[in-house]
């Protein structure tokens, strides 16, 4: 066999290919790092966007936002039951942790129900409405109240402060429009193969 | 997608569609010759119809017609309301005369649901129509895009190839994108299905006159026809239709792309005629592109020149358990124990009776479901025939599925990630781009269910999708809230400054701080002892009430 | 340019801080299974590997040899290397709020990482110019910063496995490493 | 998972696992057999021998593991590691080496992590690796059925012959080849411990790549043109004949699309664009010729039967090029530079840990996507 290459060409192209995957490398990082900066600015937005937005405080925090300040600087992310399994996967997922139980000293998890008034029973007293983290429940003074199913987060707060117990929290009988996705995620893709 | 968009208005400006490789697929056996021997059949008028509505809420129904009420064949039934977003509604028609017996949930052989309300029909059997007014090809010839728009919404036809999406909404979501190519797609890649293929044979120059009208509704620069190269009499019957025929104004090309599954998928036609892939989660039409199945060009046809309204399909029925398996022109409504009967079902070989081919298709329930708009094919699976999966090994990596993936997903992974129930790998994975066509469970040596685990997390991303925009939205009421009680303590601060400086009536005082104050507007004491003395009417109604339910236990 | 080449070879796989010198090992088995956050890990602790062995070569050879205190040597890299991965930390935490978040307590075990000393005693043992200990301090780091990626990228491979309950966790974590060490060993000799 | 009632497709292929480890144990088969041909029974008695133990040790693990035997074990995979790694190992090795590697593989390197599908690595490569780092003497040399004509061998260190021939080999296929095989896969079979010490102090027969590495190019070429009698069947034509068969048996499993060209084009290509690049006639004799990298050892079954194995390769289109590059220059560069003799195992090793990464990074451009890495479809942040 002929001499291919002499030496020092054999020592250059390695050099070059060395050189190269190192670039490669490099430049890899250096996009990552790029990437990672533009998201590191928003961690808290980051982890309250994958809180559910009950406000229910029973992590402790008066809503969704302040808990999500206080996991950034250090909390236990194990404190939302109303977000289920997926917001401790996910949580646990942008924070890198292992994933761990739900802390039960904040609750158990529960299947999303909301607040129905028996409206009989209502004194129009307008301690739940101002008890209502997101302005569901209607009502004046004295007056009877309801509660609009389709905004009601389920956080149970209006339930304490009733002087008559008359709230209850009940399956929510439809889903709300505001919940419909726009269709286009899933469902465009799936029809694709058929014809 | 801007870039895309440039992209098809480029290759379109230019001669170029050609047959290009797409990525993936599979050859499986298609099982097409034996419903193809004879030609499309007339069932005769079954006693009783099951007219689906394509909806299972009344609400969406507005009847035109009472229970009881004779109806005659093309009679206008129902209007089907699509919803908001569609804005407009779809028409149900009668398939034959007879009278109007009952409307309820039924089931039905459709792609999507299995139960949709249904109107009984009683055929008297006379098949009395009420009359047809056929266009001469002058008028034809004029009417404008949006008036054949109008006239096959009337006649309420919905994408025959199985999506059922309806074709009038599908042409009007062009509209706005401004639509260079309409493709008919006469690929029917899939094993088992023929109704395409025999519709072409015999009816070529229908299609062919029924594109051209899909083509000039949609004011499509272009227009193709693309067929497999496995359908050689379909071909020849194409282009003898489409040298024959005079009503094109412009020039319509016939594309025989390979044989392959699933060559007849909308993004993969698209990408084997013109190289555009068309983006994730959008439309063909965002591409400038619509493809339209040559079953809706028929029944486009028959509906604009014709005026007759959709009132059958093509349907394809086949299977080892049939002993004359064939194509018939079924009345929408026939239930599928009449379609077997008629090909001569031996009941003790089927084992499964299967919606749509092999691949794709969904196993029915009962055999008592009716044709609907969708229904392209029937299979009565005999024994041994589409036999269960056997148990399911690990999985081995060994990428076949991978290979055949028309969507470049890589099913392994995505399986390892629907195990660990990662939805954010999974969608990183392009799990959504999937598009269920079966081909990796077809080649997978494991015999492991791809797509229905692909199914099921879909669905359990769709719903975290879901709970997210909930999410969303309870944060900005709650925002709204925050910001709210903001606004107010600033105005009762401002109102109380006002009235302390102005002397207002006291009436009007008591109204503002009201208004500010929302629990206000009378002393606290005066409040706290009448929520008491609710609070002890309550109780003591309550106390009567159980009581009242404990004499009555 | 071989020589270099070679020491780097060398360094990052015949002589591979973690599994073929077993230093800072620790680290695989804490490391985390997300390979985003894994590079991240493997970055910053290139970083400290490399800056750190290469200031204390340097101080090495240029300050505590002229003077004669060689026997410092222990102390000045300790203290070189707390200095060093504490100001990068602090960096860390202040730009990148959420790698520190994510990263957690690990990247403590970078600053008080055995790897750290131990490559720089081998890069100044091992090396006879400056050129030399730099190649090894990079070839070291990198190896290192390799075997973390990989490894993240292997336990994330396993972790839908159906391993045995005796061997979940850390033991076929350690049995990975072994037949990983085992693939590395096969280098020996590579000069 | 279990397949729903109305879950399509209802259609398959018919491929199945079982037919396709069989397929690939039926490629082996006239690699196996050339082998036979040339080097005798050794490596029949090798295959038995790791066939029984693996079966064993697979359905002991399964036993422990409580899942159902019969299926696993009719997959044939655990039959495909022990031919690979019955074929890896010298022929003429006691019962024990192959006993302890095969079980290593079966237990450790694929139970371990859950079984079929799940290893990382290659478990027969795994068995192979670890017999080498820990029984290095017994895992160098083949053994030759010999007979000694002029009383005792003289062996060097490293078990190459020296220069005097001592012993003629016998015909392979010869009965007493085939005693001399069984005595040294069961030494405690024979009837008198000194017929056994003749045998075990026999003549060893290396690579051709061994006996490269050891004496030098140039001592090789040397001793086959002196027409020694050791050479008198030419090992290094034996090597050939060998991997061309494995060739033959890899370009089968091609044309029935069991395995995709990606890795053993990539490999073959590595190692022969790379020898080829420091091949020069003039210069170091130890860089070899890009034939003898090729041709002169287990390129050709690593390329094409080891480094294919689906469950520890990369599996992307374009991971699998780099996997086989990646495998290429660890081939290679172990050969040539590093110490240890035989390269393939611990090549497709260290293939096996970059695996992940490579599927990881080395994903297709999904359908519809204008770029590789898919956009996650979260709402966007503020």
């Amino acid at each position: 066999m002929l001499p291919l290459i002499s030496f020092w060409p054999v020592q250059l192209a390695l050099v070059a290919v060395f050189c190269y995957a190192i670039t490669l490398f490099i430049r890899k990082i250096v996009l990552v790092a790029l990437q990672q900066l533009r998201t590191q600015r928003s961690l808290v937005t980051r982890i309250n966007n994958v809180l559910p937005q009950t406000q229910c405080g029973q992590c402790g925090h008066p809503g969704c936002l302040p808990y999500a300040r206080a996991i950034s600087s250090g909390e236990a992310s194990n404190k939302c039951p109303p977000g289920g399994k997926e917001t401790l996967f996910e949580l646990a997922r942008l924070l890198n942790e292992p994933i761990r139980e739900l802390d039960p000293a904040h609750g158990t998890f529960k299947a999303f129900s909301v607040a129905v008034i028996r409206e009989e029973e209502c004194i129009g007293c307008t301690k739940c409405i101002q008890a209502c983290p997101v302005d569901a429940i209607l009502g004046g003074p004295k007056r009877m109240h309801t509660v609009i199913e389709s905004e009601c987060t389920g956080c149970d707060l209006c339930v304490e402060p009733c002087p008559v117990d008359c709230i209850d929290m009940v399956a929510p009988t439809a889903v709300p429009e505001h919940a419909i996705l726009d269709s286009r995620s899933v469902s465009v893709q799936k029809s694709g193969a058929r014809t | 997608m801007s870039v895309y968009r440039q992209l098809a208005t480029r290759l379109l400006g230019h001669d170029s569609l050609f047959v290009r490789r797409t990525f993936g697929g599979i050859h499986p056996p298609a099982f097409k010759q034996h419903s193809l021997r004879s030609r499309i059949m007339d069932t005769p008028i079954p006693a009783q119809l099951h007219i689906p509505l394509n909806t299972t809420q009344r609400e969406s129904l507005s009847m035109l017609v009472a229970i009881g009420e004779r109806v005659r064949k093309y009679q206008k039934l129902a209007e089907v309301s699509l919803g908001d977003d569609h804005g407009t509604s779809l028409p149900v028609h009668a398939p034959t005369s007879g009278v109007m017996r009952a409307l309820a949930l039924a089931p039905v052989a459709d792609h999507e649901s299995s139960e949709q309300l249904c109107l009984t029909l009683e055929a008297d059997g006379r098949d009395e129509a009420i009359a047809l007014r056929p266009e001469a090809n002058a008028a034809i010839e004029r009417l404008s895009g949006a008036e054949i728009q109008v006239r096959i919404r009337d006649a309420g036809i919905l994408g025959m190839g199985g999506a059922g999406f309806p074709t009038a909404v599908k042409i009007e979501s062009g509209n706005g994108f401004g639509v260079e190519l309409l493709i008919i797609n006469c690929a029917e890649c899939e094993p088992y299905i023929s109704a395409d293929e025999a519709l072409i044979r015999e009816r070529a120059e229908h299609v062919v006159a029924g594109a051209e009208l899909l083509r000039r509704a949609c004011s499509a620069r272009r227009l193709v026809i693309a067929i497999e190269d496995s359908k050689n009499d379909a071909i020849a019957a194409l282009r003898q239709a489409l040298e024959s025929e005079t009503v094109l104004e412009t020039r319509c090309e016939l594309i025989v792309i390979p044989a392959k599954y699933p060559a007849g998928s909308e993004r993969q036609l698209i990408e084997c005629l013109t190289g555009v892939e068309v983006p994730s989660a959008e439309y063909p039409t965002g591409s400038g592109i619509l493809v339209q199945n040559c079953g809706t060009a028929h029944a486009s046809y028959e509906a604009v020149v014709l005026g007759r309204p959709c009132i059958s399909r093509i349907t394809t029925l086949c299977g080892e358990a049939l002993l004359t398996p064939k194509n018939f022109e079924v009345l929408l409504g026939s239930s599928i124990d009449f379609l077997f009967g008629l090909c001569g079902l031996k009941q003790a070989d089927l084992s499964r009776s299967v919606l749509g081919g092999s691949l794709m298709g969904r196993e029915l329930a009962s055999t008592e479901s009716v044709v609907c708009k969708t229904t392209n094919c029937l299979i009565a699976a005999g024994r041994g025939e589409l036999p269960a999966a056997p148990a399911e090994q690990a999985c081995i990596r060994c990428g076949f599925c991978a290979d055949v993936c028309p969507a470049r997903l890589l099913p392994q992974q995505l399986l390892a990630h629907c195990k660990t129930g990662d939805s954010i790998e999974l969608i990183e994975h392009g799990l959504l781009d999937c598009i269920e066509c079966g081909a990796c469970d077809y080649i997978c040596p494991s015999h492991i269910p791809l797509v229905s685990a692909f199914k099921d997390s879909k669905l359990s991303i769709d719903e975290r999708q879901r709970d997210r925009q909930r999410s969303k939205y309870w944060q900005n009421r709650f925002q709204f809230r925050q910001y709210r009680i903001k606004k107010d303590k600033e105005q009762s601060l401002a109102s109380r400054a006002e009235a302390r400086k102005s002397s207002l009536e006291p009436i009007e005082q008591a109204a503002s701080e009201a208004a500010a104050d929302g629990a206000g507007g009378f002393s606290k004491e005066q409040a706290s002892r009448e929520i008491a003395a609710a609070v002890a009417r309550v109780k003591a109604r309550r106390g009567a009430s159980s009581s009242d339910k404990d004499e009555s236990k | 340019m071989t020589n270099t080449l070679s020491i780097i070879i060398a360094a990052a796989l015949v002589n591979n801080v973690l599994l073929i010198q077993f230093l800072g090992v620790s680290s695989l088995f804490y490391g985390t299974r997300r390979l985003g956050s894994a590079v991240e890990f493997a970055l910053f602790n290139f970083l400290v590997l490399f800056f750190c062995s290469l200031a204390n070569s340097i101080l090495y050879r240029y300050l505590l040899v002229p003077l004669h205190l060689e026997f410092l040597r222990l102390l000045t890299f300790v203290a070189v290397s707390a200095l060093f991965a504490t100001w990068l930390l602090r960096q860390l935490e202040r730009r990148l709020p959420l790698s520190a978040r994510q990263q957690g307590l690990l990247i403590f075990l970078s600053g008080g990482n055995s790897a750290v000393l131990g490559t720089t005693l081998l890069s100044i043992s091992a090396s006879q110019s400056i050129v030399d200990s730099t190649a090894y301090s990079f070839g070291a780091a990198l190896g290192y910063s390799l075997l973390i990626v990989g490894f993240a990228a292997l336990r994330s491979r396993i972790q839908s496995a159906d391993i045995p309950k005796p061997f979940q966790g850390s033991a076929i974590a350690l049995v990975t490493a072994g037949l990983v060490a085992i693939s590395l060993l096969g280098f020996a000799g590579l000069t | 998972m279990i397949r729903s009632a109305t879950g399509a497709p209802f259609q398959h292929s018919g491929n199945n696992i079982s037919s396709l480890m069989l397929s690939v144990a039926f490629a082996l088969l006239p690699g196996i057999f050339v082998s036979t041909w040339f080097f005798g029974f050794g490596i029949l008695i090798n295959i038995a021998v790791a066939l029984v133990f693996a079966l064993v040790a697979e359905a002991l693990v399964l036993l422990l593991r409580r899942k159902d035997i019969a299926p696993q074990l009719s997959d044939g995979s655990a039959l495909l590691s022990a031919l690979l790694f019955a074929i890896a190992v010298p022929p003429g090795s006691p019962w024990w080496l192959l006993a302890i590697g095969i079980v290593f593989a079966i237990v450790v390197a694929k139970h371990l992590y859950g079984g079929l599908g799940q290893n990382p690595f290659n478990p027969a490569m795994c068995g192979y690796a670890m017999l080498l780092l820990a029984y290095p003497l017994e895992m160098t040399g083949w053994h030759v059925p010999s007979e000694a004509i002029l009383g005792p061998l003289a062996v060097d260190g490293l078990g190459v012959p020296s220069a005097e021939p001592a012993r003629e080999i016998l015909n392979p296929l010869s009965l007493g080849a085939f005693k001399q095989s069984l005595l040294l896969a069961f030494p405690f079979a024979a009837s008198n411990p000194s017929e056994l010490g003749e045998f075990i102090d026999g003549l060893a027969l290396a690579t051709p790549l061994i006996e490269f590495k050891m004496a030098g190019q140039s001592a090789l070429l040397a001793a086959r043109e002196s027409g020694n009698s050791l050479f008198a069947r030419d090992s290094e034509t034996a090597w050939e004949l060998v991997n061309i068969a494995y060739l033959l048996g890899g370009l089968y499993l091609l044309f029935k699309r069991i395995i995709s060209w990606h890795i053993p084009v990539a490999i073959i290509a590595t190692v022969l664009g790379l020898s080829a690049l420091f091949y020069s006639p003039g210069g170091a004799a130890v860089y070899g010729t890009p034939y003898l990298h090729l041709f002169g050892s287990a390129t050709m079954i690593g390329a094409f039967f080891i480094a294919t194995d689906p469950v520890s390769a990369a599996t992307t289109r374009s991971g699998k090029i780099y996997y086989g590059i990646i495998i290429g220059v660890a081939i290679y560069s172990i050969r040539v530079w590093g110490s240890y003799l035989d390269s393939i195992a611990f090549a497709v090793l260290f293939g096996n840990f970059c695996a992940p990464l490579l599927d990881h990074y080395c994903r297709p451009r999904i359908f519809g996507h204008p770029t590789r890495t898919t956009t996650n479809r979260e709402p966007a942040e503020p």
